[in-house]
Parts: C-alpha cells; structure tokens; sequence
C-alpha cells in the first residue's frame, strides 16, 4: 500500500522537471507548460495530503488551483500569440531586446 | 473488479462483449444509414449482397481489410498511425460507463469441485462513482484524434478540417455540460445507475412540499428537462460531427476534412470512433430523459417475479430479467439512433459562422436559461412549506 | 480505487485492437511502389505548393480560450448542483441558490458581454 | 506486490516518463501532447487517491480543454524554424548547470528522505489514515458553498476579468482581431 511519502515524493520530482523545463527551455508556450506541470504537481501534494488526513479541504485547494491555473494559460496564450503575430518569435530571449 | 478468478474474467470478457458489441453495430449503421437514405430520397440503396443488402457489410469489412496501406511522403508516421487508435479509445471507454441492463444476481453453486459464489455482476464495464463528469472528460479527449490527424497528415484540407472539428466540438460541449447541469439538480446524482433507479414508476414529483403522483405517464426526465433534452441533442449532434454539423468533412469545401489523407482499416477506425460516440450520446440521452433501461410502469422485480413463476431459478430469473431490460434499452437506443440518420438526411449543412454563432449565442443563453429555471423550480417544489 | 482496473485495462484491450487492425491491413493490402506524386499531399490535383504550417487562420484560438474559461465555470456548477437537494432539505436552499446566484450573475454578464463586444462573432 | 503499489509504481512512473518528455522534447507539439498524457495518468493517481471529482475534473478541464487549447495554438505556428529546443549562450548555460544541479538537489532530498524519517509519518498514524472514511464529492460541495464560498464568488470575477482581458489582447493593435 503506497502511503503518503510516495505520492510527496512522486509529486516533489514532478515539480523539479517543471521547475527544469522553466530554467532550460526557451520556447515560451513549452515555458507555460511547463508551469503547468509544477501546478498538477503541487495538486498532486494537496490531494495526497487531503486522502490521508481524510480532509475534503486539500480537494477544494486543487479545484482552486485548477481555475486559476487554466485562466493563467489562457492569458499567457493569448500573449504569446499576440506576440508571435507581431514579432514572428516565440523565443524567451528574444523578449529582452523589446523596448517600449 | 472481482475476488476470485472467475469473476474477474467474467468481468473482464463482458468489457471485451460491450467493446465489440460498439464495433459490431458500426456496419450495422452503415447498413442502415445507407438504406435509410436511399428510403428517404426514394432510391433502393445496397440490395444486392445478400437479403436486404445485409451481406454487403462482411463486403465491406473485406474491402477496408484488404485496401492499399497509405502514408504520405511528408507526414508524421507514428501520429499518422497513432490518430485512428486514438480515436477508438475514449467512445470505447465512455460506453462502458453507461449501465445497459439491470445487474445479474448469480446464487453460488458448485462447479469443478469449487464453490463459487455468490455474485453481482453488473450490466455494463464498470461503474463509476462520479458518471457523468468520468464520461464528459473521457469524451473531451476525442478533440486529440482529430488533432493529432490533421496535424500528421501535413495536409491543408486535413488541418482545416481539424482545426473546425476541434472549435466545433469545444464550442457545443459548453451547452452539452450546461444542459447536464439540469439533470443533476432533478436527480441529484452523478451516478448512471442511480438516475436510471430514480425512473421507474408513474410520474411523481414534489408540488409546493406536496407528493404529486401522474399514473398514466412513466417517471422519465424528459417530463422535468424538456428544454435540456433538446439542447443536449443539439449538441451531441454537433459533438459527433454528423450533418447538419459536419463542417470538419464538408466535401464540398474540405474534400473530406482531417481523415482527407486516410484510407482503408484507419479510415474506418474513424468510423467506428464517430459511430461509437453515436452510440453514447443516443445511451446518454435514454439515461437521462427516457428512463434507461427501463420497461415504462413495470420495475424490475416485478419481471423477475414473473420468470420465477415460470419455474426458473433465481439466476436464471435475474438473467432473463437483464436480457429482456436490455431489450428495451436497446429499443429506445435504435430510436435514436434513426434519429440520427434521419436528420442527416434531411437537414442541409450549416455555414461556419452560423454554427458558432448558434452555440455561442444561441444555445448557451438558453442552456443558462434552462439552469435558472431549473434550480428555480426544485427550490420552490422541494422546500417545505409549512 | 478497483474502478481504475478495469478502465486501464479496457483501454490497453483496445489499443492493441487498433493496432490489430492496422497490422492486418498491412499484411493483406496490396503493395505497390512508391512514387513521389502518388506520395505527395492530396491538394485537388495540384502541384503542392506550401507547406501547410503557414497562412492558416488564427482566430481559432479566441474560441479556445473563451471556452476554457466557460468550461471551468460550467464545472463549478456540477457539485452545487449534486448537494442542492441535500441543502434544500437541510433547509438552507435559498442561502445555496443565492451562492450560486451571484456566480451564475457573473457568468451571465460575461456570455453577454462577449457577445456584445462582438469576441464571438465569426467573420 | 498488491494490486494498490502496482497500480501506484505503474502511474508513476508512467507521469515521470511523460513530464520527462514534456521538458526534453524538441518539438514543441510533441512536448504538449506528452503534457496531455501526464494529466492523463495524473487523473489516474487521483482516481486512486479517492480523489474522484478532481480526477474527473482534471481530465475535462486540464487534458481535454486546457492542452487541447495549447495543441491548438501551436498547431497554428509556423514551427519549422524551432528545431533547436534550448537556447545557447552565456546565461542560458547558467540556467541550465543551475536548473540541472537543482534538480539534482531535489532528487538526492527525496531519496535520503525516503531512507531517514524525515517524510514518513508514523506508521500507526498511517494506518489511521486508511481507515478514515473518505470524503465524497458531496462533501466536497458542501465545504466549498459554506466555507469558501466567497473565495469561490471571487474565482467567478477572476474569470470574467480574464475573459475580458484576452478579448483585449487580442483586440490591441496589431493584434490577432484588431479592428482595421
């Protein structure tokens, strides 16, 4: 029977290649990915935490995290194509050279 | 999924039965789309092959069996390969969520020197807690095959096609999850079998904190979601892509959409996709409005007892029972599914903005209007009013 | 926890039935050779002249992201509506009507107000 | 093994191999559907973690309208030009040693976490904790409408401003629906 260490750990290493593809990537829309995978793996922890305490609150986070999450995607797509419409680049080191 | 071996395997082969009974009634439809059309343009349609043409369909098989195995130059070979698979799972997967029948009780008995026993094996793959929101994600999946085709083809017409398919299917699952929203504040469930239990009988409702009872209609939903039920068939029409809503293979425009580069077995892997999700949408639709499995005034025990007093076992009893239930769904099933047929043959095709703008502007604020009303009315018949 | 068995397997039964599939197809199609017309992208007849990653319309995703966002306030409503019953009874029904009368207020204005603002139209 | 750690390890390691692919993978469609398939599995997990409407939840709205969305988009770039998946550079190799070693860091962390007792809680609690009943989407419902209700009236207001903010952005000049 796994118990709660395995899901943190589980979740813990989720988080490190999200936190990675943030660091090494310099696609922005694989950077917003991999955002997300950090947040799947921080619900990961929260449900894992909500099962083993059998506390419905961990359950009610995820659904929180899981709106705010879509809607930072939605944002964040919207820019990146607005950016690459003007620009044609979708390159995170290419944003340094903008000047307003 | 079971205790002992031979529940599981029991298990296991009535998920491999449902699955091939979903690919079995795909040249079945074919069949009967076929000649439903030629009924209705006043042609014969396939006659040839057999009585009636049946035989055409095991002529068909063959041809798909036997075309030439096709792949563009320029494509991406494994999603090329990959989309068709992808495209059987998720209707698979949903319809075996959906109960077909009502379970089976088997008393235990002895075989092979082994008591085995007692069991209730259910009338459907597995249940789940949480039904509707399991069916409604695994359905949502159904937009990547489409996707993942038009994309690895590297075709113009593919892309398009799919790019619309994949619009059009999100656009109308809004409606499609709007208008469930009212079934559940009816049954207060997420369970298909409890909502199919909570169906039987003559129709009765609370009035103002009152039980009203109407003995010459069955309990069905479609008495408290009128407005739901179509809605919801509007958009399963427009879920699975058929006519009026077949934009994503408008021939005219698109050649035929994202399978354009897709011939043979893959080809027909679409189809058994396309008609799979015909299937759950026509089974989601009798769940929901039209009583499930059920015979209309007549519960479930009442046929048991009847086949007891023939002088069959109780297992024997409780099997007869389920295969005469599942009669009647798959009854209510074929009426649907004609329905499909029919409107396909009738209704001309929509324009692209006329489409969006009906699930947009049109469906939505009336699926909206069907929740309000709905919550509405449950709170003003269900409180207390003393 | 057991319902996940039989999904999982399901799933792995069907795979390998499409893959069936295809593995038949491939051993009694005919083959022929390949040759670079038969091999190039249908395009009516044409001689194909881009590649079809350009000049595709880009409004797609407008409707994409309108519909993330109306999806996950379609999701808020399924649990209200799964323990409106069970609030009604335990006699708060118009406190849990109300919670959702602000929600569904919000949501009303933003469907009419992306209509209005012409966001959905498809021209 | 019991049927719990198997399903367990298969899932996990199955999101692991994804997530991996996720991040490694030069094509940025490739990357978007490996996504997809680890909030497949990760709805899986949740399945088994009792966690039903989550999972649920998570295959609707994250794999199947939140990916669905970003396979879209990229769907719709001209990607030929992206062959390359990492940026080179000065300060681009500083983030790679630095993200690498972290990674590291965490991997190590949980190994010797998982020898010691840091993380394990104490085994008779453990054993409380799967014997406590679970809660149901019920439940679930009714925590959020009574407790949390304001913040779930606020997630309202969070969409709708969205909403209008994409309008907007797409709406400013040069943008993808300007208004000529």
């Amino acid at each position: 029977m796994p118990g709660i260490e395995h899901y943190l750990i589980l979740s813990a290493l989720l988080f490190g290649l999200g936190m990675v593809g943030v660091m090494v990537r310099k696609n922005v829309i694989v950077i917003l990915m991999s955002i997300e995978l950090m947040l799947n793996a921080v619900n990961l922890s929260f449900v894992a935490f909500s099962h083993f305490n059998a506390d419905v609150k961990g359950q009610v986070m995820v659904f929180f995290v899981m709106t705010v999450a879509a809607a930072e995607a939605g944002v964040g797509l919207a820019l990146a194509v607005a950016v690459y419409k003007k620009f044609k680049e979708l390159n995170i080191r290419f944003f340094e050279q903008l000047r307003g | 999924m079971g205790t002992d071996i031979l529940e599981i395997s029991i298990n296991f082969a009535k998920m491999v039965a449902i699955f091939l009974l979903m690919v079995q009634l795909v040249p079945l439809l074919v069949w009967v789309e076929r000649r439903g059309s030629a009924l209705i343009q006043n042609r014969l349609g396939p006659n040839r092959v057999g009585p009636l043409g049946l035989t055409q369909l095991l002529a068909d098989a063959v041809k798909f069996l036997t075309k030439e195995e096709f792949v563009p130059a320029k494509s991406h070979r494994f999603l090329f390969y990959l989309a068709p698979i992808v495209a059987l799972l998720p209707a698979a997967v949903a319809f075996n969520a959906i109960p077909l029948s009502h379970p089976i009780e088997v008393e235990a008995f002895e075989w092979l020197g082994h008591t085995w026993g007692p069991y209730t094996f259910l009338f459907q793959g597995y249940e789940i807690g949480i039904g509707i929101v399991f069916v409604l994600g695994v359905s949502s999946l159904a937009a990547y095959a489409l996707l993942l085709a038009g994309w690895a083809s590297d075709n113009k017409y593919s892309l398009i096609g799919a790019l619309r398919a994949s619009a059009q299917m999100i656009s109308y699952e809004l409606a499609l999850g709007l208008s469930i929203v009212g079934i559940l504040l009816v049954f207060n469930t997420f369970s298909f079998s409890e909502m199919v239990s909570q169906q039987v009988g003559p129709l009765s409702f609370m009035f103002f904190g009152q039980e009203v009872s109407i003995p010459f209609l069955p309990n069905w939903g479609i008495f408290f979601q009128p407005l739901g039920a179509i809605l919801l068939l509007a958009a399963v029409f427009a879920e699975t892509n058929r006519l009026p809503f077949d934009l994503p293979e408008a021939e005219a425009e698109l050649v035929a959409g994202y399978h354009t580069e897709y011939g043979g077995i893959k080809m027909n892997m679409f189809y058994i996709g396309e008609y799979g999700h015909m299937l759950v949408a026509s089974a989601l639709m009798v769940t929901f409005y039209f009583g499930g499995y059920h015979i209309p005034f007549i519960t479930p025990d009442q046929i048991n007892e009847f086949f007891s007093g023939r002088g069959h076992g109780a297992t024997q009893a409780s099997l007869l029972t389920a295969l005469v239930l599942h009669l009647s769904f798959f009854a209510k099933i074929a009426v649907f599914l004609w329905v499909f047929v029919w409107v396909r043959w009738t209704l001309p095709r929509f324009r692209y903005d006329q489409l969006m703008d009906l699930g947009w502007k049109t469906m939505l604020p009336w699926a909206l209007a069907n929740t309000i009303i709905t919550a509405i009315l449950v709170l003003m018949m269900r409180s207390s009013w003393s | 926890m057991y319902q996940l068995v039989p999904v999982l397997a399901l799933s792995v039964f069907v795979a390998l039935f499409g893959l069936l599939l295809v593995f038949l197809a491939s051993r009694f199609g005919p083959r022929t050779k390949p040759s670079a017309v038969k091999q190039s992208s249908y395009e009516c007849g044409l001689e194909v002249e881009k590649s079809t990653t350009t000049k595709i319309p880009i409004k797609y995703y407008l409707t994409a992201i309108l519909f993330i966002l109306f999806d996950i306030e379609i999701i808020f409503m399924y649990p209200w509506a799964l323990a409106f019953g069970d609030f009604i009874q335990a006699g708060h029904g118009l406190y849990i009507f109300s919670a959702m009368g602000v929600f569904l207020a919000i949501f009303v204005f933003g469907l009419f107000w992306e209509i209005k603002s012409r966001a959905l139209d498809w021209d | 093994m019991e049927m719990s750690s198997i399903l367990f390890y298969l899932l996990a390691a199955a999101t692991l191999f994804f997530g991996f692919r996720t991040i490694t993978v030069a094509n940025p469609i490739f990357s978007a559907l490996n996504l997809a398939l680890t909030m497949i599995t990760l709805a899986g997990i949740f399945f088994m973690l009792d966690a039903y409407f989550i999972a649920g939840v998570q295959l609707a709205v994250y794999a199947g309208a939140v990916m669905v969305l970003f396979v879209m988009v990229l769907m719709l770039f001209d990607l030929s030009g992206e062959a390359r998946a990492f940026s080179r550079g000065m300060m681009s190799g500083i983030l790679k040693v630095g993200g690498v070693s972290l990674f590291g860091i965490i991997v190590i962390a949980t190994i010797m976490g998982s020898f010691s007792n840091i993380l394990v809680i104490d085994s008779g609690e453990a054993a409380a904790g799967q014997a406590l009943v679970q809660p149901t989407t019920r439940d679930l419902a009714v925590v959020l409408f009574s407790r949390y209700l304001l913040a779930f009236e606020l997630l309202g207001l969070l969409l709708l401003v969205v909403a209008v903010g994409v309008v907007a952005v797409s709406r400013i000049k040069g943008g993808t629906h300007a208004r000529d």
